[in-house]
C-alpha cells in the first residue's frame, strides 16, 4: 500500500432536528495516494463519526449521487482526490443553491420537477409507426444529440449557476440540456410541445451565459450551448409565429 | 404511521423496476402504481452497466445460437423453458427501448450495431458506446415520466414485506429524509432491488447493491435459489474494483500476464490462432477467464500493483480513434482511477465480484412461491443464468422480465378481490424493531461488522473454494450474525436522513444473504460454472448436482439447504468447450 | 407526509465565491462603459447639429489629455468586451440549415473566423478613416 | 401554460449592440479617442466641424452612427438590468421601464439628431 498521510477535512454540518443553522466540523483523515474525497468521507463515517451524512453510490462517476462543493468548487467527490489538496485542509459543503436536508445532502425535489417539465422523452410524429423494427439513425444523426444525452443529473451545473441561486424558478442547465437532447434527436417530433418551456421567462431567458455550468460538468454536456442555441430558436419562434399558419399557436 | 393505498408496489427503481412500472401502467392505465426506491431512480446500479444487452439482430445470428450460448454458458443449470421465452423477447425489448429514444450505437447505414461479448457464437450485443446501462436507465426513467399512474417514492427505504393470509399485502418503508415510516398497502409487490455483490469486499458494484430485497423475501420464507453462483468479472481495476467492460475485449482487447503472454491459451480457451474468433481466448466466458486469473496468480505470473496482483488488459492496438468511439468511458475511468491511458499503456485489471446469479426464485411471469410477490432483475432467479451468466444477458433480462413481472402483477392486482387485511399490528411491530436500534448504546460499529463479513466471504467463498474454508466461513457468519443481534452501536440517533441507521438495518439483510451463499456453496459438492472447488470436487457432477440449490431461512440459525430439479427441454448437458471448437472459419469481428 | 425542514443558504456576496463569477461581472460591467461611450458619441453628434461652437467645445474635450487617458480605459473595456463576446459566440450559433456544421468545424474555427472578421473590419475602418479624415 | 417571455425583443437588440460593440467598438475608440487627438496617422485638423458635417450629413453615415449608438444603449440597458438583478436589485416593472426607457429615449434622440444632420446636408 502506498504511504499514508493525514489531511484535515472540514465538513458543513446541519441537522434539521437540532440545528438552527449550519456549522463546520473538522476531521483528521489518514489517506493514501489513490483515495478520493468520497473515500475520505466514508472513512469519517465508518471510523470517526457515524452521524456525518452524505449521498453516494457507484463511486465511478456515473450515478450522479455524490456531488458536493469542495473548496467552493462543485465536484463529484468520487473522482476528486485528496492528494490534490494536501497539505492544505479541504472544506466540503453541500451543493450550493439547494436547500440543505442534512449535512452534505441537499433537497433535489425541485430539480426532479424541472426534469419532468421539459417532456424528456421521444415524441414521435403521429403516423410514424416503426412497428417492431428499430428506426434508422446514422452515426452523424446520433452525434447531433449524443453529447446532450450524457447528463448524469449530478446537479453540479445548478450549483455553479448563480442565476439558479438567485432565482430558483429558472429551469436551469441540466433540464434545458435534456430538453435540447430530445429536440436534436432525428426521431423526435415534439419540438412544439417543448417550445413553451423554452420560451418562458424561466426557460432559456433565465440564463445570462455565465457559462460555469459547462465548465463544471463532469460529462462535458455543455448546457450553456444547449441553452444559448435555444435563445436563437426562441427568438425566431417569437418573431416568426405571426407568419405561421393559424392553429399552430 | 401513514398508510398509502396502491394497487401495485414496485420496490427498486432500476432497469427492472422501471420497466415493470411502465408495463403495468401500459397494461392498465387505471392501476395505481407505487415505485419505491432507496435512491432516485437514475442513481440505481443499472446506470453502471457498460458493455451492452443481448438481442439477436445480426444476420449471422439466430435464436438457437442465443439459446445454446446461454445454456452452455450457464453450465446447463438454466431453466431451459424460461431461456426459450427470454431469447424470443430480447430483440423486441431492445427495439422498444430504441423507440423510447435509447441512443444505440449505429452502423454507417443507420442500422443497429452489435458487438461480440464473451461466450457468444455471433455478435449479439447492442451497445450505446460503453455506457449502455446509463443510457438504458435514463431512457427508461424519462419514458416512465409519461405515465401519470406511476407515483414515485424516491429515497424511501423498504424494510419489510407484510404478509397476511399467505399473501403479500403491503410493505413497510421509511422516508429517508424524515425517518418517518409509511405503510404501503397493495395487492401485489414486485421486488426489483438488484443483486448482493456488496456482500464481498472486492466488487464492481455500487454501494447500494446490498441484497436487502432478497433478504426481505427470505425472511418471509421464500427460499433463495442458486446463491453459491457468484460472478467474478475478470476485468476490474485493482483496489477500487471499478468495472472495465467486457466490451473492451469484444472490441479486440487482449489479456497479458507479467511476461506479456496471452495466458488464456493455457486454460482451455486457445489455441491463439486464428484470432480473433468467437468463444475463444479473451472472448471466453467470465467464469473461465476469472478462474484462469486465479491460477496465473497462484503461479506468480501476475503483475504487482499497490492494490494487489493484476494482469494487463491491452487495448493499444485498437488505436485512439476506435477507443474514443467505442470505449470512451473506459479511457476516462482508466485515466481517473488508474492513472493509465489505454491508448498508450495496458490497464491493470483483476477479477472482482460482479453479479449474483441466484436470488428469489420465480417463473417467467416473475411470480415467486409467495402469493402476490413478484421478482425481476438481479434479485430474481428466473433461471436464465444458471451457474454462470453470459455478459449482456442481464440488461436484456431487466427488460424482458421487468415487463413480464409488471404485466402479471398488474393482472393479479386487477383481478384481486380480497378485502384488505389489517396490517397495522404487523407494521407497528416491525417499525418498533427498527426504531429500537436507535436506542442501542452498546455493541459494534456497522463498519466493523461489514468489514468482517467482507473478509469472511473473500477468504471463504472466493473464486476457488474448498470445504474447509467454506465451513469456516459458515461458522464465522453464524457468529457474526449473533454479534449483530446483540447490538450495533450507532452514533446517529436522529430520525432525519439517518443513513447510519438504515445501513444497519440493511446489513441485517445482507448478512443473511451472505450466509445463504456460503451454505449453498458448501452443500454443492461439485464444480459448475462460477462455483469451482479444489477439494476433490473439481468436476461437474450431473448425476448428483444437476439441480438448483435452495436456501431456506431458519430464524436466527443457519439456513437449511435442499435441492430442486432443473428444467431441461432440448439441450442435454455436454462438455462445456471454448476455444478449439469455436467456428475457426468465422472472423470474430467485423471492421 | 411531512416535509422535512431544510436550510437554504443565501446568495450574499456570491461573486466572491469563484474567480469566474468576478470575471463574469467584469464582463457585464463593460456595458456601462459602452453606454457612456454611446452617450459621448451622441453628445458629439448633438454638438455637431447645434453648430460649430458647440462642436468645437466637444472636440476640445476630446483632445484633452484627460480624455486621452479615459479613452485608454474605454479601449480596454471595448477590447475585453470584444474578446469575451467572440469567445462565447460559438455557444449561441446553432447549426443552421444543414443541421450540422461540416466535419472539423469546431468552436475554434468559429473563433478564428470571428477574429479574422474583426481584424478585417477594423482595418477597413482604419484605412477609410485615415483617407477620409485628414 | 407558461406565459411567453418578451425577452426576444430585448435580447435581439442586446445581441446586435454587443456584436457591433465587439466588431467596430475598439477601432472606433482607437481612432476617435486616441489616434486623432494625438495626430498619429491623422492631421491636426482631422474631425473638424466641416469634415464631420460632411460626413454625417450623408444618410448612411448619419443614421448608421445613430443606430450604432442606439444599439449600444440597448446592449447596455439589457446587461445593466440583469447585472442589477445579479447584485440583488431585482427587476421590477419600474426598473425595466427605467433601463429600456432610457435606451429608447437615447435612441430616439440619436435618430432625431441624425435626421437634423442629414436634412441639413
Amino acid at each position: 500500500m502506498s504511504q499514508t498521510r493525514t489531511i484535515v477535512i472540514e465538513c458543513l454540518r446541519f441537522h434539521p432536528e437540532t440545528d438552527e443553522a449550519p456549522y463546520y466540523q473538522s476531521y483528521e483523515v489518514p489517506f493514501t495516494e489513490e483515495m478520493s474525497v468520497l473515500e475520505g468521507l466514508q472513512y469519517i463515517k465508518d471510523h470517526l463519526d457515524g452521524t456525518l451524512t452524505f449521498r453516494w453510490s457507484c463511486r465511478m462517476a456515473i450515478c450522479g449521487s455524490c456531488g458536493c462543493m469542495v473548496n467552493d468548487e462543485p465536484v463529484l467527490s468520487c473522482q476528486t482526490f485528496l492528494r490534490d489538496y494536501h497539505p492544505a485542509r479541504i472544506r466540503v459543503e453541500p451543493l450550493a443553491h439547494f436547500p440543505i436536508l442534512r449535512d452534505l445532502a441537499i433537497d433535489q425535489t425541485d430539480f426532479l420537477a424541472k426534469l419532468e417539465s421539459v417532456h424528456p422523452y421521444l415524441i414521435p410524429s403521429t403516423g410514424d409507426d416503426p412497428g417492431d423494427q428499430p428506426r434508422h439513425q446514422t452515426p452523424d444523426q446520433v452525434q447531433d444529440y449524443l453529447g446532450y444525452a450524457q447528463c448524469i443529473n449530478c446537479l453540479l451545473c445548478y450549483a455553479a449557476c448563480p442565476q439558479y441561486g438567485l432565482n430558483d424558478a429558472f429551469t436551469g442547465p441540466a433540464a434545458l440540456a435534456l430538453l435540447h437532447r430530445y429536440n436534436a434527436d432525428s426521431r423526435d417530433a415534439g419540438k412544439d410541445q417543448r417550445m413553451e418551456v423554452i420560451n418562458a421567462e424561466e426557460g432559456v431567458w433565465g440564463c445570462t451565459l455565465v457559462g460555469e455550468c459547462s465548465e463544471v460538468c463532469p460529462k462535458h454536456v455543455d448546457p450553456a450551448r444547449a441553452i444559448n442555441q435555444n435563445k436563437i430558436a426562441s427568438t425566431q419562434d417569437y418573431f416568426l409565429r405571426f407568419l405561421k399558419p393559424r392553429g399552430r399557436r | 404511521m401513514d398508510a398509502i393505498e396502491s394497487d401495485l408496489v414496485i420496490i427498486g427503481g432500476g432497469g427492472a423496476g422501471l420497466r415493470a412500472a411502465i408495463a403495468a401502467a401500459e397494461s392498465d392505465p387505471g392501476l395505481s402504481i407505487a415505485l419505491v426506491s432507496k435512491v432516485v431512480p437514475m442513481r440505481s446500479h443499472t446506470v453502471a452497466a457498460e458493455g451492452g444487452a443481448a438481442g439477436v439482430i445480426h444476420p449471422d445470428d439466430t435464436l438457437d445460437k442465443h439459446f445454446e450460448d446461454t445454456v452452455s454458458g450457464g453450465d446447463w443449470l438454466c431453466e431451459q423453458d424460461v431461456v426459450e421465452y427470454f431469447i424470443g423477447q430480447c430483440t423486441r425489448e431492445l427495439t422498444q427501448l430504441e423507440h423510447w429514444g435509447c441512443p444505440w450505437s449505429r452502423q454507417d447505414d443507420g442500422n443497429i450495431n452489435v458487438r461480440y461479448f464473451g461466450g457468444m457464437k455471433s455478435p449479439r450485443t447492442w451497445f450505446a458506446a460503453d455506457k449502455t446501462g446509463f443510457h438504458i436507465l435514463h431512457t427508461l426513467f424519462q419514458a416512465s415520466l409519461k405515465y401519470p399512474s406511476i407515483r414515485r417514492f424516491d429515497e424511501f427505504f423498504c424494510t419489510d414485506l407484510l404478509v397476511e393470509d399467505g399473501r403479500v399485502q403491503g410493505v413497510l418503508a421509511f422516508n429517508i429524509a424524515t425517518g418517518e415510516s409509511v405503510l404501503l398497502r397493495c395487492k401485489a409487490v414486485i421486488l426489483a432491488t438488484g443483486g448482493a455483490s456488496r456482500v464481498f469486499g472486492q466488487n464492481t458494484n455500487a454501494g447500494i447493491v446490498t441484497g436487502e430485497g432478497m433478504g426481505m423475501a427470505y425472511a418471509q420464507g421464500v427460499p433463495l435459489r442458486d446463491m453459491e453462483f457468484v460472478q467474478w468479472h475478470p476485468t476490474a481495476l485493482p483496489g477500487s474494483g471499478i468495472l472495465i467492460t467486457e466490451g473492451a475485449r469484444g472490441e479486440g482487447g487482449i489479456l497479458l500476464n507479467k511476461d506479456g503472454y496471452r495466458y488464456l491459451q493455457d486454460y482451455g480457451m486457445g489455441p491463439l490462432d486464428p484470432w480473433p474468433r468467437p468463444r475463444a481466448m479473451e472472448l471466453g466466458p467470465r467464469d473461465r477467464v476469472s478462474q484462469a486469473f486465479w491460477h496465473e496468480d497462484q503461479a506468480g505470473r501476475t503483475v504487482n500493483t499497490p492494490n494487489g496482483s493484476a494482469v494487463h488488459l491491452d487495448l493499444r492496438h485498437l488505436g485512439e480513434k476506435k477507443i474514443m468511439e467505442r470505449l470512451p468511458m473506459i479511457r476516462e475511468l482508466a485515466l481517473t482511477f488508474a492513472a493509465t491511458d489505454p491508448v498508450d499503456s495496458p490497464i491493470p485489471v483483476r477479477p472482482a465480484v460482479h453479479y449474483t446469479m441466484g436470488g428469489v426464485p420465480c417463473d417467467a411471469n416473475g411470480a415467486t412461491p409467495l402469493q402476490g410477490l413478484f421478482a425481476a432483475g438481479e434479485c430474481a432467479s428466473v433461471g436464465i443464468h444458471g451457474a454462470n451468466r453470459l455478459g449482456s444477458n442481464s440488461l436484456a433480462e431487466l427488460l424482458v422480465f421487468g415487463r413480464a413481472a409488471g404485466e402479471s402483477a398488474a393482472r393479479l392486482a386487477r383481478e384481486s378481490t380480497t378485502a384488505p387485511a389489517n396490517l397495522e399490528a404487523q407494521a407497528n411491530e416491525a417499525e418498533a424493531r427498527h426504531l429500537k436500534m436507535l436506542d442501542t448504546t452498546e455493541g459494534e460499529r456497522v463498519a466493523a461488522i461489514r468489514a468482517e463479513m467482507h473478509d469472511i466471504m473473500e477468504s471463504g467463498v472466493g473464486i476457488v473454494r474448498d470445504a474447509e474454508r467454506m465451513g469456516q466461513a459458515c461458522e464465522r457468519l453464524s457468529a457474526l450474525r449473533e454479534r449483530y443481534r446483540r447490538g450495533v452501536k450507532l452514533d446517529d440517533r436522529g430520525r432525519c436522513f439517518n443513513t447510519e441507521w438504515l445501513t444497519a438495518i440493511e446489513l441485517g439483510h445482507t448478512l443473511q444473504v451472505a450466509e445463504a451463499m456460503a451454505h449453498s456453496a458448501l452443500a454443492r459438492k461439485e464444480s459448475r460454472g462460477a462455483h469451482l472447488r479444489q477439494d476433490g470436487f473439481d468436476k461437474r457432477d450431473d448425476e448428483n448436482f444437476l439441480c438448483h440449490s435452495m436456501a431456506w431461512h431458519q430464524g436466527d440459525g443457519p439456513p437449511r439447504i435442499d435441492h430442486a430439479p432443473v428444467t431441461i427441454t432440448r439441450s442435454s448437458p455436454r462438455e462445456r468447450i471454448y476455444g478449439r471448437d469455436s467456428q475457426p472459419e468465422q472472423p470474430a469481428r467485423e471492421e | 407526509m411531512n416535509q422535512p425542514r431544510t436550510y437554504t443558504r443565501g446568495m450574499q456576496r456570491w461573486w466572491l465565491r469563484r474567480p469566474s463569477y468576478r470575471f463574469y461581472l467584469l464582463r457585464e460591467g463593460t456595458s456601462v462603459v459602452i453606454a457612456l461611450y454611446g452617450l459621448f458619441l451622441l453628445a458629439g453628434m448633438a454638438a455637431l447639429a447645434v453648430g460649430p461652437g458647440a462642436f468645437e467645445t466637444w472636440r476640445g474635450l476630446l483632445f484633452s489629455p484627460l480624455s486621452w487617458l479615459l479613452h485608454l480605459v474605454v479601449l480596454a473595456a471595448f477590447t475585453f468586451h470584444a474578446w469575451t463576446w467572440f469567445k462565447v459566440l460559438p455557444l449561441t450559433v446553432p447549426p443552421v440549415k444543414t443541421r450540422r456544421f461540416p466535419r472539423g468545424f469546431t468552436d475554434a474555427t468559429l473563433n478564428r473566423v470571428a477574429l479574422w472578421a474583426w481584424g478585417v473590419v477594423s482595418l477597413v475602418i482604419l484605412v477609410a478613416a485615415m483617407r477620409g479624415l485628414q | 401554460m407558461k406565459p411567453r417571455s418578451h425577452e426576444p425583443i430585448f435580447w435581439s437588440l442586446f445581441g446586435g449592440g454587443g456584436m457591433l460593440a465587439a466588431l467596430v467598438g475598439p477601432i472606433l475608440v482607437l481612432i476617435i479617442g486616441l489616434l486623432v487627438p494625438i495626430g498619429l496617422g491623422f492631421g491636426p485638423e482631422a474631425m473638424n466641424y466641416e469634415q464631420m458635417r460632411g460626413l454625417l450629413g450623408h444618410p448612411m453615415m448619419g443614421f448608421g452612427l445613430a443606430i450604432l449608438i442606439a444599439l449600444f444603449f440597448f446592449h447596455a440597458a439589457h446587461r445593466i438590468l440583469h447585472t442589477l438583478h445579479d447584485l440583488g436589485v431585482h427587476a421590477s416593472e419600474r426598473l425595466k421601464l427605467i433601463c429600456y426607457g432610457s435606451a429608447a429615449g437615447g435612441s430616439a434622440l440619436a435618430v432625431l439628431v441624425a435626421l437634423v444632420l442629414v436634412l441639413r446636408g
